[in-house]
């Protein structure tokens, strides 16, 4: 017999979702925005035209690439229970040592772009793993230890800057990495859509690298037979266990995953723009990574879809000063969307899930006849 | 059936949860305390460095401590009613804002009652979408905290910016100030003799020590402080207590539990997440009233997630939270007071960790092992260095919890249920 | 006798015309306009801009990440701004980005001395020497030979302060004892905003027997205020003379302030610009140029003003070198 | 042991149920259900899996509202609109899965909703008093001031009891209160309730064990598909009867077939020692079912744990299918051919949130082989798709999530999945705790196909019948001791009963006599 395939919602059923949230979200902000007496209709026709530009957008797609990759970060530690809220920490400690590797070393093109990557993600699993190595030793919450490790990253990372890396330059930054280390720029693609891009502007390639770990870690999850144990292990630890999980194990690998994938977070803004690491380095991408994951419900794509959102959010809120319009309202409006999909989503799961006991009743599959008591 | 079974005796008495009773008992506090204060006092008198003990340092770790133990009894009221939340650094934001308006055009008791009615507010946001739709806590926890920054911008700006002394990011000052009190014969309160005082200048060992941290605690304290302190043992009395605090525990050990001897779950855990909105209000308002008398965009400063840390480091009971507060209080002061006492402080570490190791090694020798070898590292870096870099001196509070937390984790234990949304018939 | 701006007064209704064609772009530094410190001097002086050349101005602020600065130099050159002002040290990476692209706009780096494009000019003071001057002010004061340093976030313009405090201090008294705190370390910025930690720890200083502390922490510095009024105490203010902008109540602990003439800096890169010079390169702005000082209101300094000139004019005259870094 | 229903003519009775029906979206759990409950009785409500008893149940104590009938309290119309009212009307329940906070005292949890005060505080002093009272007063026996977490099943159930006498109930509904009890637990609960029918309550008493039921109670409902079909005195019934109304068959029984024949040894431990087992020595051939009997608590969970890998041993070995297996983790002992149906399937067997495929891939040692560390969803869908086919699980297809089953169904698959990966040892713990009659009689049947296909089984239960019916040879478990094993045939219901609880003693060393 071929059983059904899932009881999913449909097309129309999975487009409710953020419909409803982003409807929600326009309208709170919009009342907002008439409370200050700003054009609601006006302020998001601006964002929108401004946010669809060519360079608006390779701009919403570079800051998403950040977001992805921290927001993955928190995901694959979220499918296992564990609340990563140290990718902050990781992704920055990782990217200045990426950073001091990449200008220490002297390799040809490809080979120094792999160190450089490896060594991040060395670091943000390393800096990830005290907190596994804590928790499975010693029982410590990831939460805290994570959050912790946060403040102690910072402490650490401006006394290696000030005392070892950086501590003969001006600037107070590691010095630039040279060409072979940086990332190269996919300026065909936008030109392929008939995008013009202005001077200057350019689609980093840390784009393409996260659309290949997006597949990798979505494969991984789904596909193999760690993703399997990780789900199961996150759902039950005490059944995965029974059957040879080992927990211990699936957390340290996980976190060792984890904050791998947040050292790759640090990487677009290194490798594609500051080429270098100072006191300026951008930060809190790891912060809105939470917020992308729990958006994005933990899965790849979604996690894609929440952070280009939240990269063209961003990209689109320059335009409001410009306009004189306060642009806090698009931090506002990102916050809304978070409560809002949530909501969404779990009315329509309550109503799905009322679908499937339904389905268990009725369509009882075909050899399910009542056991006859075999006789003994 | 099998009727031939004799009945069984009597059951034995089991005994007492072995951890609770850990925690309670004066026997290993009381030694652990006596230990620390007399390192404290012996680096103080031999170590040739300004006190650790001072009434200084001490009132000022209390000052520090209070934010952070409103915001972890802020979270021990969610947590304890079941919903956990990671939104009281939100909460606080809006407290601040709330209170530095009300503070500027009423006064400051008034921005106190207004930070708290803020901080109500995000509470009862957090409670419709994670009670009433049951939706994922820490999705909506960290939502909050998104969204607290976007409205606290927004409501500066509306609300400040064309006041004189004022901008986007910035209050006019709170008008008025909270007092402090002192007790009087001990602490020099009404014009009486400061006895603590004088035994603290005398730099005899130990009494100058005790007096000294004595005097930290009972000299010149705001009514605010009171406030925190009534909270804190207030929230004792309430939770473990009374009838109400009875069925707000059981909304978050065991909901169902609870609904079917008809406490009704949604209502406590609406109580719980808007006591904790109040709380983490107010631990906001005493950024605006206390600390300074003005908002500061960022004043906050990760207080709230501190304060969670101080929560789960007090095992979820409040004066659990208000030790843990302190010790973060503490370490944050010295790190701000006397940063070039924190090298002495590695040699102190060096011997409570040992005196640790010694502690634990019968039961766990690997655990000694490791803490032993921890004090040794303290030790070298105390002999071959003659200061600690000040970057690195940030990280103090937190590397404190943390050592702390790897000692006393296992002893802790969350309520059963917190962060499972409750419906009734979901099992 | 010092600098307070008088001597800088615009050549103002030079010409309208000219000030009409321009429009100028100012990008703040993190936490934008309002913060009642380094943004707001920059503020004050585009607003005199505005007003006293009439020509139209458009601000921006980057978020607080600080990971759109590039996108907000960008926005303000397309928009057709020129000149446009990055105020602060975070824009010199940014601006290297930015500059080539827009090679008819001139662009203005406040703060910052390591950018050298040819359409870019850097605005940078030497607050070391205005802390210099403080540094001596304060150890001539001190009654007790003990005094303090609270510095925001520790970062190298912030170190600056300190370097040139502590020399400053160390000429008039080689012995003196001097306690610094950083209350943040990058990129954990709230070391600006955190009036109540810098008030704990002037109250470590002054109870350990400091009676002068001398703050670079932005709106933090009013914690330190509080603490000199709760000590009976002296406090330095920094960027403008605070005595004439803090609270009244607190007014009276203010001894001087190391000032720093953003306002007119900025203000006299807008009014060559409106006058059509292009001026690229470096313009610093020391005591010699009067872009920086020291503020004698209020009179705590007076007994000791002939020395402190001395001092200035050795400055002045290179017979003194300051150092920027400790 | 059961004296008559006491229900005096005049009176009206305590509760009655007329014409309720309940749905819910897709299914009818109530339909047309009458009930009607004397005081001074116990009344057994009968009928399968699903059949709609604990709903009924949850209408009367106010969990649920019923769309339809109604609820007639001492003769009055009542509405109980939740557990407050049932509880005010003099109702309470003891759920079919405990409803206990483990972190709280036991004092905590008998007072919750219905604590005393004294000046706004909780008047622990008084409220204990009175517990202690009640407890005494229907020999209940437990330390007021524990923690529930430390106490055992049994205990934990006298808590619930506790709970509603402590609110002066006069009906007491018990959801299957004797599935997780052992044999001398079940006794001891006998007997309370014997006590409250001797005050005038009226007790409603779910069970899935027939012979209990026409032990202990009065009268009888049985319920199939939502409604009422049969309503007697026990004293007119009998196991046929009811079971035949219950299923609309015979009664299925484990029965002991002869074996086929004792294969070389799969299962070998020797002087296995944990914190709760002493000595443990056995050795399970091919083809062969040794069941462990034991009062619970006696070792058993630690001693299925302590064979899985779970629990740490300080002595002793353990052989799997002649290799030694005490060094390795519990991957590489399911490697060698080791399987375990555990005692409870929600914490150890599943994860309910997951498909059932996901669910199968989790413990088929073929699929997990098979698939090395790529995942063959298609393999995993069609071999859930034929388990579910075989053992008539009711479920629309692999992909519904496993906590959409009803629990005889969860468990079919559980079974399923562990023989399937054709393990050369299984370890079932209670396999058919809480599954009514139609889904135990697949599990029994499938135990012993596999045995006949060779394979070792090591039976831990704590339900004699299945013990006796199942097993070649029998252990018994005593203070984490094991006695020497004996032939099933060799044993009656009471002597077994004897040896579980010490007051008979086996002297031969087991070791010994096993070979
Ligand atoms: N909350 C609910 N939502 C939907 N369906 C439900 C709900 N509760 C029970 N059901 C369904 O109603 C029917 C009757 O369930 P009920 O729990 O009353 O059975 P039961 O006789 O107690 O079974 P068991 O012997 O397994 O405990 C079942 O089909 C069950 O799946
Ligand atoms: N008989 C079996 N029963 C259950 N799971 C099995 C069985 N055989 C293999 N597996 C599972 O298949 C997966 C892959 O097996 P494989 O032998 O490649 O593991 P491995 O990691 O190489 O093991 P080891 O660490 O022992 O070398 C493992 O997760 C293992 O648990
Ligand atoms: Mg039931
Ligand atoms: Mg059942």
């Amino acid at each position: 017999m071929r059983p059904a395939r899932a009881p999913g919602r449909g097309v129309p059923g999975t487009l409710a979702v953020p419909a409803l949230a982003l409807l929600i979200a326009l309208t709170v902000t919009a009342a907002l925005l008439a409370a200050v007496g700003a054009s609601p209709g006006r302020t998001y026709l601006t964002m929108l035209e401004f946010g669809l530009r060519p360079d608006s957008l390779v701009s919403a797609v570079n800051r998403s690439t950040i977001y992805f990759f921290a927001g993955l970060a928190v995901a694959v530690a979220f499918r296992m229970n564990l609340f990563n809220i140290g990718v902050e920490g990781q992704y920055r400690i990782a990217a200045l040592l990426a950073a001091a590797a990449g200008a220490a070393v002297d390799l040809p093109g490809p080979l120094h772009l792999t160190v450089v990557c490896l060594v991040a993600m060395l670091t943000g699993a390393v800096w990830a793993g005290i907190a596994a190595v804590l928790r499975t030793w010693r029982g410590v919450s990831e939460v805290l230890s994570t959050l912790l490790l946060n403040y102690v990253a910072t402490a650490v990372i401006a006394y290696l800057l000030a005392e070892v890396f950086a501590a003969d330059s001006v600037t107070g930054s590691t010095p630039e990495l040279p060409p072979s280390a940086r990332l190269p720029v996919l300026d065909g693609l936008p030109a392929l859509f008939g995008l013009p891009l202005p001077a200057g502007v350019h689609l980093g390639g840390a784009a393409l690298g996260a659309v290949v770990f997006g597949v990798v870690v979505h494969w991984v999850l789904t596909r193999t037979l760690y993703g399997h144990d990780l789900k199961i292990s996150g759902l039950n630890p005490t059944a995965a266990r029974a059957h040879g999980i080992d927990p211990r194990r699936m957390i340290l690998i996980t976190m060792l995953v984890s904050g791998g994938l947040a050292g790759l977070a640090g990487l677009p803004d290194l490798l594609g723009n500051t080429y270098r690491y100072g006191m300026d380095f951008p930060s809190g991408a790891g912060f809105t990574g939470i917020a992308v994951a729990l958006l994005g419900r933990n899965t790849p794509l979604g996690i894609a879809l929440s952070a280009l959102l939240f990269g063209f959010l961003e990209r689109s809120a320059l335009i409001l000063d410009i306009q004189g319009i306060p642009k806090e309202i698009v931090t506002i409006m990102q916050g809304v969307i978070v409560i809002s999909v949530v909501v969404a989503h779990e009315v329509v799961r309550r109503m799905e899930r009322r679908r499937t006991a339904r389905l268990v009743r009725e369509g009882t599959s075909p050899a399910a006849s009542e056991p006859a008591g075999p006789a003994a | 059936m099998s009727a031939t079974i004799p009945r069984l005796p009597r059951l034995p008495r089991l005994p007492r949860r072995r951890w609770s009773r850990w925690a309670r008992r004066p026997r290993v506090w009381v030694p652990a305390a006596v230990v620390v204060l007399l390192a404290m006092s012996a680096i103080r008198t031999f170590g040739g460095t300004e006190a650790l003990t001072g009434s200084g340092v001490v009132s000022t770790a209390l000052r520090l401590a209070v934010p952070i133990g409103l915001a972890g009894l802020s979270g021990l009221w969610s947590e304890r009613a079941g919903v956990a939340n990671l939104g009281i650094e939100g909460m606080m934001i809006i407290g601040t804002v709330c209170g530095a308006w009300a503070g500027y055009t009423h006064g400051v008791w008034a921005g106190v009652l207004a930070g708290v009615l803020g901080g109500v507010a995000a509470g009862l946001l957090h409670a419709v979408v994670t009670v009433t739709f049951g939706v994922d806590q820490a999705v909506c926890g960290i939502a909050i905290n998104i969204l607290a920054v976007g409205v606290a911008r927004f409501l500066s700006v509306i609300a400040f910016s064309d006041l004189p002394g004022a901008g986007a990011t910035q209050s006019p000052p709170v008008k008025g100030v909270i007092g402090t009190v002192s007790v009087p014969l001990l602490a020099g309160g009404w014009g009486t003799p400061d006895i603590l005082g004088q035994l603290e200048q005398s730099r005899w060992f130990l009494i100058s020590d005790v007096s000294g941290i004595l005097r930290g605690l009972l000299h010149e304290v705001s009514w605010f402080t009171l406030l925190a302190v009534a909270l804190i043992l207030g929230s004792v009395l309430v939770l473990w207590h009374t009838a109400f605090g009875l069925r707000l525990r059981s909304a978050g050990e065991h909901p169902a539990a609870a609904d079917s001897l008809g406490v009704r779950v949604h209502l406590m855990r609406y109580c719980g997440v808007l006591v904790s909105g109040g709380l983490a209000g107010l631990a906001g308002a005493y950024l605006v009233t206390v600390s300074s008398n003005v908002y500061r965009e960022g004043q906050t400063g990760g207080r709230g997630f501190i304060g969670l840390a101080a929560m789960i480091f007090g095992n979820w009971r409040p004066t659990g939270t208000a030790g843990g507060a302190l010790l973060f209080g503490y370490a944050d002061a010295l790190q701000l007071r006397q940063a070039a006492a924190m090298h002495t402080l590695l040699l102190l570490a060096a011997v409570l960790l040992w005196t640790a190791a010694i502690v634990v090694l019968r039961r766990r020798p690997r655990l000694a092992a490791a803490l032993a070898l921890l004090g040794a590292i303290a030790l070298a870096v105390f002999q071959t260095t003659d200061s600690i870099p000040t970057q690195l001196i940030y990280a103090t509070p937190y590397l404190t919890t943390l050592l702390v937390l790897v000692t006393i984790a296992q002893r802790l234990r969350m309520p059963a249920y917190v962060g499972i949304p409750y419906r009734r018939g979901d099992s | 006798t010092t600098g307070n701006g008088a001597a800088a007064g615009p050549a103002s209704g030079k010409d309208g015309a000219a000030a009409s064609k321009i429009a100028v772009g100012v990008a703040y530094s993190r936490g934008g306009r309002g913060d009642k410190s380094f943004n707001d001097s920059v503020g004050a002086g585009v607003d005199r801009a505005k007003a006293e050349l009439g020509v139209p101005v458009k601000e921006l602020s980057p978020n607080a990440a600080g990971s759109d600065l590039e996108e907000v130099l960008r926005l303000l050159a397309e928009t057709g701004h020129n000149p446009v002002l990055a105020v602060g040290f975070f824009y010199a990476q940014p601006l290297t980005k930015v500059a080539p692209a827009f090679p008819r706009t001139q662009f203005v780096i406040i703060d910052d001395a390591t950018v050298k494009l040819p359409n870019v000019t850097n605005v940078a003071f030497r607050e070391e020497e205005a802390s210099y001057l403080v540094g001596a002010a304060a150890a001539l004061k001190s009654a007790t030979g003990r005094i303090g340093f609270i510095g925001g976030v520790q970062t190298p313009p912030q170190e600056s302060f300190l370097a040139g405090y502590a020399a400053g201090a160390r000429k008039i008294n080689p012995k003196i004892h001097l306690s610094s705190v950083f209350i943040t370390q990058p990129p954990d910025f709230s070391g600006f905003s955190s009036p109540d930690k810098a008030q704990e720890a002037a109250r470590g200083m002054y109870d350990s027997g400091a009676d002068i502390v001398y703050h670079a922490a932005g709106a933090s510095g009013l914690g330190v205020f509080q603490a000199a009024k709760a000590a009976g105490k002296w406090a330095i203010g920094v960027d403008v003379d605070q005595r004439k902008t803090v609270d009244p109540e607190l007014a009276d602990v203010i001894l001087t302030s190391a000032t720093k003439e953003l306002d007119v800096a900025v203000l006299r890169v807008i009014q060559e610009a409106a006058a059509g010079k292009a001026v690229y390169g470096l313009r610093e702005f020391g005591l010699k140029e009067e872009g920086v000082a020291y503020a004698t209101s209020g009179g705590g300094i007076s007994d000791i003003a002939p020395r402190l000139e001395e001092i200035r004019k050795q400055i002045i005259s290179g017979r003194i070198t300051v150092p920027a870094v400790p | 042991m059961s004296p008559h229903a006491t229900s005096e003519p005049g009176r009206p009775p305590l509760v009655e149920l007329r014409h309720i029906s309940k749905r819910y979206p897709g299914v009818v759990a109530n339909r047309d259900m009458n009930l009607v409950v004397h005081p001074g009785q116990i009344h057994a409500v009968v009928g399968e899996n699903g059949a709609g008893k604990s709903t009924l149940m949850r209408i009367l104590y106010g969990e649920e509202q019923p769309d339809g009938g109604e609820i007639l309290l001492n003769g009055e119309p009542a509405r109980l609109r939740s557990p407050a009212d049932a509880i005010a009307a003099g109702i309470g329940m003891v759920h079919q899965h405990f409803m206990l906070a483990e972190n709280l005292t036991v004092l905590e949890n008998v007072i919750l909703g219905a604590e005393t005060s004294r000046w706004g505080l909780l008047d622990r002093r008084s409220s204990r008093r009175v517990l202690r009272e009640v407890s005494e007063r229907y020999g209940l026996d437990v330390d007021p001031d524990v923690t529930v977490e430390r106490l055992g099943v049994g205990q934990r159930q006298r808590v619930e009891i506790l709970k509603v006498l402590y609110r002066g109930a006069r009906v007491l509904i018990f959801d299957e209160p004797t599935a997780v009890l052992v044999p001398d637990e079940v006794r001891a609960l006998f007997e309370s309730l014997a006590g409250l029918r001797e005050r005038g309550l009226a007790v409603i008493f779910i069970s899935h064990k027939l012979d209990e039921v026409l032990a202990v109670s009065d009268h009888i409902t049985v319920i199939r598909a939502g409604t009422s079909v049969g309503d007697f005195a026990t004293s007119e019934a009998d196991s046929r009867l009811v079971s035949r109304l219950i299923i609309g068959g015979e009664l299925p029984a484990p029965a002991t077939r002869d074996r086929t024949g004792g294969g070389q040894v799969a299962l070998r431990l020797r002087g296995l020692r944990t914190d709760a087992v002493t000595e443990a020595t056995l050795e399970v051939a091919r083809g062969e079912i040794l069941g462990i009997a034991g009062v619970e608590g006696n070792g058993q969970s630690e001693l299925i744990e302590a064979i899985m890998g779970i629990r740490g041993t300080s002595a002793g070995s353990v052989h799997i299918t002649g290799r030694d297996a005490t060094r390795l983790d519990t991957r590489h002992r399911r490697r060698l051919g080791l399987a375990c149906i555990p005692e409870d399937r929600h914490r150890q067997a599943l994860a309910l949130p997951a498909t059932l495929w996901e669910n199968i891939m989790l413990g088929s040692g073929e699929l997990r082989r098979r698939s090395r560390w790529r995942v063959d969803r298609k393999a995993a869908r069609d071999v859930t798709g034929e388990l579910i086919a075989r053992l008539g699980v009711k479920a629309p297809s692999p992909d519904v999530p496993a906590a959409a089953l009803s629990g005889g169904n969860q468990q079919k698959l559980v079974v399923g999945r562990e023989l399937g990966g054709r393990p050369a040892v299984l370890l079932a713990a209670h396999p058919t705790r809480g599954v009514d009659v139609g889904a135990q009689a697949v599990i029994w049947e499938l135990l012993r196909d596999a045995r006949d296909g060779g394979l070792a089984v090591l039976l831990v239960s704590a339900d004699l019948d299945e013990v006796l019916g199942l097993s070649d040879r029998v252990q018994v478990m005593l203070r984490g001791r094991l006695s020497a094993a004996v032939p099933a045939g060799e044993l009656t219901p009471q002597r077994l009963g004897r040896l579980m609880t010490g007051t008979e003693t086996e002297p031969a060393d087991p070791a010994v006599e096993v070979r």
